[in-house]
């Protein structure tokens, strides 16, 4: 309780290992008219961990998430991939820099099928000349939709299907699912499991865990303070806009976090002592 | 090249002994003009005996696709012959032609195409020397001195509307004392036409003519003046005699109105094709004339034939 | 078992769902469809002139022109839009077109890539006021429409534009092998659209943004490209059409195409497009539109009045949108 | 501490919470009334005609019906609708009014009664099409629009009603006290709908039902019988609006209003209606009217062609709106 | 573990108090197309309990309390109020039976303030004629808001912002709040801590306590087993449609709910037992 994160141990923002962070924000500035909805927020991430964001109702850790994928470029601060800086200026840029994200108020055209949604944005295209002026190779992409689902474990009836069609669990899974089989370095989940079932909810962490066995970090926004300390290796907790404490989740209970996250301690303390 | 103008097919020669039926098709349906062409085609039929006329027409008289196709859906039906006001002279050509080339007469009213086949008789008015006609009746009304006019015309960009406003414009030229400070159109709509003649004198005090170029023009412009309490102040020349605007004429709010014939129009399309489809009496074209209705000659019988046209005593010689 | 899955699925067959997803597919333009069949039928009886060679020809040719903007309109209402402004950018570019050959002499066909390119240029002046200015595409192109009519009155001096060369119907009045030759592009026009609102990435984003314009953005594709690509891609239908309509008439008419987007969005809505974006496809947009023709010609043909086919033609915009609608509740009204 | 809150709101003072509160009902009437104001101060500098009594008495007496069709309209878009056959009902209702005068011999007021009932159940039509049937507005009342013309052009037998008695000008061209009759009118009608809607629980429901049907429905309003009511109530206007337009002129009119939406719509949206529904109010509307009116006013004074002002009315359409949703999106585009 | 609530112990459907169940649901069907959402469901909640409605993502929570509150009226089966049968037609007629339910997609209008929420479809009109011609009584509103809000202890800025710009936690205060206000019996809640902080959700709950207390009943929809166990009395298991179980909250661990929604124990086994 109360230590920071083993990867950031001797000093405040460097890792002790060889590795930079594989994905970093640093002073993080974002305003929505006069709201400001990040201010100086700092957040990071190691190679094959998962760390949970958590905060209050508003701590901005939705607009976060945002700026690390491009959505919301950052008035202010700095990205950094691998350690270097990076400009994500649009979410093509996040993606191409091997980040995927589940949004909180997920992200799927309706009227598409699970198979389209899957490649929405990344299409395969016929081989040759065809392929050239933008003719879909639809048979490609449902075979490897199909075997991408069936590989995660997630099962849906059938990758022609329109969204539209799912139910909301099964939306859910669709989503966290594209994410999964994209993202090459990082995955975020802005929580993803607020809407599931208790079985839904086992099936998205079991995905989220072998997606860190596979080498992926993972960020995962959540509510849940037990679902938390079950999955993450490590916590940042978000405060009006800030980063009010950084915990090792097996060194902490609800109590601390819960504590964090409202400022009974304050976080600033934390990261010094 | 494989791509070739389609002229129309060389039907049959049609028999023409028994019931013939006619397509009348106006610019338009909607104004008091047209039913009067109505009621003179109608009457000629029935005169006839066993002819039966099909009145159809766009709605608006800028629809010249929409006049083009339902001509040649007519073609298609067979009708015995076309009568019809061309919406555009030359957009309506090639139905003219499809229409021949399906051996169906045409004959025209009140506007023709151009080119006009030589077997495509007209019966109409010249619309640009008419309006000229209007602008020295103006000018006469004015008499001599310095004089602001203004013209409200009805459709920027349809033909007759085109001929009409150069044909007063050639007209003015000859009266430098008027000088035109005022153009705008009423869309054929009253109540636009009240409110352009309205912004028209505020902006021109001494307005002292206006030329109305149709029905609906000329009725907005005379309830704006009469609004403006300028009636008599301002000459109004007109076009048309829609009911409301004979009593214009009467009242002294519009000083003369351009009336042309178009009961004869219809009357002498359907007449004349019948007797064409029945006794191969060649067609040929007539002017069916124009009248300048004052309030002087208004109930002159001559005139009122035209006003007030009736099957009894048609206004057709 | 460590499959994710939601409970919902399993209550149905996949078999059902298969034919269900076709079924939604093809509802409203069955709706559509039938409807034209049947009046194709009912006029074939009641009229001996209805199913002849010159009639068929005439409807083709009729309904060429709609059929071709109306597939503009449909590519805009999938992506959520709408375009108000189709009736006077076609009059701006039929005008534009016959006046390059009369004063210019240009070919019909040089004037046909002219007249094509007024129609992208006010499709990429909608593209960009909907997503640069981010004004919503109907008040967007509602100005466009406005701006449009008094610009082809100014370039025309509001004069229709006359004395062309005779060769300058070959586009509308022109046949090749005994079939308009405006039918052929038509053909051309909806086979091709068809394909790319199908079978290309380009397709797949039209309906993405349609569905989810935020879904589409943050799955990095370049939205406001791609949307005002739609629009210039309708805009340029949108010019031939203009063209083909011009050449129809031998003509420039400053005032075609008033009231013309009340008719494509008709025809569009008719054959099953969506307002609410993300729906829609060619193949009934084409049946609407032919569907509308065929009401206005079995008209003439029986006698009736032009004021009983409006009554017909509103009766009938009503009757597809709500069996159509009645569709989708049933088909997707989920919570 | 037991209060239930969210740390958003803390981030914002409450006073600059109220200030931006009014703000935002008031910028896009404030962008419409600076346009206004400045478009009014040109008008007396360049032209010595415009500051007239004259003058201001016509351009009150030209844009009552507008002003009054177009507070119809607002009503509707308020509930996320669109009216369409404003134009075409319009016409009815003054053909039949001028109809019953003529031929049944009606007085002017009776006639007014019978114009507004004809608008009535035209209004009953639209809301019974979009509650019961569950047609979108757009399609509704597009298909109203068609047959609502076929309709007048019927009855009318498609000619103008003529021959009426002077008496029939009252409503249009009559004044007290020196102001228009119409104006009279129309200032009544404004304040009438603006206190409906921004006092009453009617008020109240068509907010509610525009920003969020289903909502309202759970809230327990009757949302079919209320929404019925908006377009009946719309309805009443713009028969009403058709009268008086009938008697402007002196007769019915079979070919009034065309195009006349998207004129009632522009000034709404001009005024800050937004056609996402639960948003805009009549004084906003007014302006718009007011606005529009203006520069055609203007432009015959200043002698600008047609031509132009289509364009200036389709630059200030997509001037209002960009500022408006600039607006919106820097107040309440929130996550 | 296993036993029938207390109210409902002696026989398999009458309780053992004199006073029959506030809100009774019987056999109640509800299809869509031909989805079969509710297959012969029941439910019931008595006077003064807080009463867990769980259940897997799609077994049919929303759709059964949706019956309850009038709108979707079910295709089959009887709902009960004060063991009378009633016919939920509308959201009026629940309401007016003293029903009130926070839907799992809210139900707020945006541009209305937040006083005008409170009070939607049940508008204070000015005493009076002017009443009587549906005049508002803004004032009275206003107040009326403010102080009911207070009372909940729910602190909004102001009663007069429109909702449009409040936080989704804020809203979705206003949402429970509105529904405590108005319930004179039953207040039927449908995850309305999904989106909320630690923080947050205890405040909720706080007011679901205090709601019982004042001898409302309190149906809750979660999916979050530690705060069914917390707060609930009884908790009622949906599985497929179908009512799967009946547990005393007290009685019961966190496995054996999941086990009643995943059916690895038949709940008409346990409720034959
Ligand atoms: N697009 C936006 N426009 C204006 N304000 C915004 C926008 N997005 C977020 N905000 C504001 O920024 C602050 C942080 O919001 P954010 O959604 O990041 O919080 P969060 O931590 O994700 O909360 P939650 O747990 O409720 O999801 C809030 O005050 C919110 O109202
Ligand atoms: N309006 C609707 N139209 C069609 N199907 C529906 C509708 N509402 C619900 N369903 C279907 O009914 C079933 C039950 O849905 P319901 O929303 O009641 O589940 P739930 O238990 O509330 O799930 P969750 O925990 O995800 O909220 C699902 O299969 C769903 O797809
Ligand atoms: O002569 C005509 C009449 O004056 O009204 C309308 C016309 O367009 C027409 O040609
Ligand atoms: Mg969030
Ligand atoms: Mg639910």
């Amino acid at each position: 309780m109360g230590t920071t994160p083993t990867a950031t141990a001797d000093s405040d923002r460097q890792p002790t290992t060889d590795e930079p962070p594989v994905l970093e924000a640093r002073g993080i500035v974002k305003r929505f008219g006069h709201v400001e909805a990040l201010r100086g927020a700092d957040f990071t991430v190691h190679r094959g961990e998962v760390v949970a964001l958590i905060g209050d109702n508003g701590a901005g850790k939705s607009t976060l998430i945002k700026t690390l994928s491009g959505v919301h470029p950052p008035d202010e601060g700095e990205i950094r991939v691998d350690g270097r800086p990076v400009q994500f200026s649009t979410p093509l840029d996040a993606r191409r820099a091997g980040v995927e994200t589940v949004y909180q108020d997920l992200a799927v055209a309706d009227d598409l099928s699970v198979a389209a949604n899957l490649y929405l944005g990344r299409e395969l295209l016929r081989s040759g000349p065809l392929g050239r002026l933008g003719l879909l190779d639809k048979r490609a992409m449902r075979q490897g939709a199909a075997a991408a689902l069936d590989e995660l474990g997630v099962r849906i009836p059938r990758v022609t299907t329109p969204i539209a069609m799912l139910s909301g669990g099964q939306r859910q899974c669709v989503a966290v699912a594209r994410a999964i089989i994209w993202a090459t370095s990082v995955v975020i989940l802005d929580e993803p499991t607020a809407a599931l079932g208790v079985v839904q909810t086992q099936r998205v962490l079991d995905v989220v865990r072998r997606a860190r066995d596979a080498g992926m970090s993972v960020v995962l926004v959540s509510h849940n303070m037990p679902q938390v300390l079950e999955i993450a290796d490590r916590v940042e907790v978000l405060r009006l806009g800030r980063r009010a404490a950084r915990l090792r989740a097996d060194e902490v209970t609800t109590d601390d976090l819960v504590a964090a996250m409202t400022g009974s301690i304050s976080g600033a303390e934390r990261d010094e002592r | 090249g494989g791509v070739e103008v389609r002229d129309g097919g060389d039907g049959a020669t049609k028999d023409a002994s028994g019931p013939l039926k006619l397509a009348v098709v106006p610019k338009a349906v909607g104004a008091d003009y047209w039913n009067t062409v109505k009621a003179g085609a109608e009457c000629a039929a029935q005169r006839a005996g066993d002819v039966t006329v099909q009145w159809d027409g766009v709605t608006t008289e800028t629809d010249v696709e929409g006049q083009v196709n339902l001509i040649q859906n007519f073609v298609t039906k067979k009708v015995d012959g076309i009568v019809y006001a061309a919406t555009d002279s030359s957009a309506l050509a090639p139905a003219t032609d499809q229409a021949l080339g399906a051996n169906i007469p045409v004959a025209m009213i009140d506007s023709g195409t151009s080119p006009q086949p030589s077997s495509v008789p007209l019966f109409a008015t010249d619309n640009r020397a008419s309006a000229t006609e209007a602008a020295k009746m103006l000018a006469t009304e004015l008499g001599p001195g310095n004089h602001e006019v203004a013209l409200v015309e009805f459709q920027p960009g349809s033909q007759t509307n085109t001929e009409r406003v150069d044909g007063f414009k050639a007209g003015l030229a000859q009266f430098p004392n008027l000088k035109l400070v005022g153009q705008q159109p009423s869309r054929s709509d009253v109540n636009e036409a009240r409110r352009v003649t309205e912004n028209i004198l505020t902006a021109n005090p001494n307005l002292a003519g206006i030329f109305a170029a149709n029905e609906p023009s000329v009725l907005g412009a005379a309830q704006a003046i009469q609004a403006a309490n300028k009636s008599g102040k301002v000459v109004i020349i007109g076009w048309d005699a829609a009911p409301d605007e004979i009593a214009g004429v009467r009242s002294g709010q519009i000083s003369a109105l351009v009336v042309q014939n178009p009961f004869k129009m219809g009357y002498f399309g359907v007449d004349k094709m019948v007797k064409h489809l029945r006794d191969k009496a060649p067609l040929a074209s007539a002017d069916t004339g124009v009248t300048f209705v004052t309030k002087e000659n208004i109930d002159s019988a001559e005139i009122k034939a035209v006003l007030e046209p009736s099957c009894a005593n048609p206004p057709v010689q | 078992m460590s499959t994710v899955e939601a409970t919902a699925g399993s209550q149905r067959g996949e078999l059902s769902d298969w034919v269900r997803e076709r079924v939604s597919h093809a509802v409203s333009e069955l709706t559509a469809a039938t409807a034209l069949v049947v009046l194709f039928i009912a006029l074939t009886v009641a009229s001996p002139y209805f199913l002849t060679a010159d009639n068929l020809f005439n409807i083709g040719a009729q309904t060429a022109v709609i059929a071709i903007i109306a597939t503009a309109q449909t590519m805009v209402i999938i992506t959520k839009g709408i375009d108000l402004s189709v009736g006077s950018v076609a009059a701006l570019a039929g005008v534009v077109g016959a006046m390059v050959v009369r004063d210019l002499g240009f070919s019909l066909w040089a004037a046909t890539v002219v007249a094509i390119g007024v129609g992208a240029l006010a499709g990429l002046l909608n593209g960009l006021l909907v997503t640069v200015a981010r004004i919503p595409p109907f008040i967007a192109t509602l100005g466009t429409m406005s701006v449009g009519r008094g610009l082809v009155f100014i370039v025309s001096g509001a004069v229709g534009v006359y004395g062309l060369p005779r060769s300058f119907q070959l586009l509308g009045n022109g046949e090749i092998l005994g079939i308009p030759f405006a039918v052929v592009i038509t053909v051309l026009v909806a086979v091709g659209v068809a394909f790319l609102l199908s079978q290309t990435r380009f397709g797949q984003y039209t309906y993405a943004m349609g569905s989810n314009l935020e879904a589409a953005r943050r799955s990095g594709i370049r939205v406001r490209r791609h949307l005002t690509g739609v629009y210039v891609l309708a805009g340029v239908l949108v010019g031939l059409g203009g063209m083909i309509a011009a050449s129809r008439v031998n003509s420039g008419q400053p005032n075609y195409g008033i009231s013309l987007e009340l008719d494509v969005i008709a025809a569009a809505v008719i054959g099953g497009a969506s307002l609410f974006g993300g729906q829609g496809r060619i193949v009934g947009t084409i049946i609407g539109a032919f569907l509308i023709a065929l009401v206005r010609n079995g008209a003439v043909l029986l006698d009736i009045s032009i004021h009983y086919q409006q009554v017909i033609v509103g009766l009938i915009i009503w009757a597809a949108v709500y069996f159509d609608q009645y569709r989708r509740r049933r088909l997707e009204a989920r919570g």
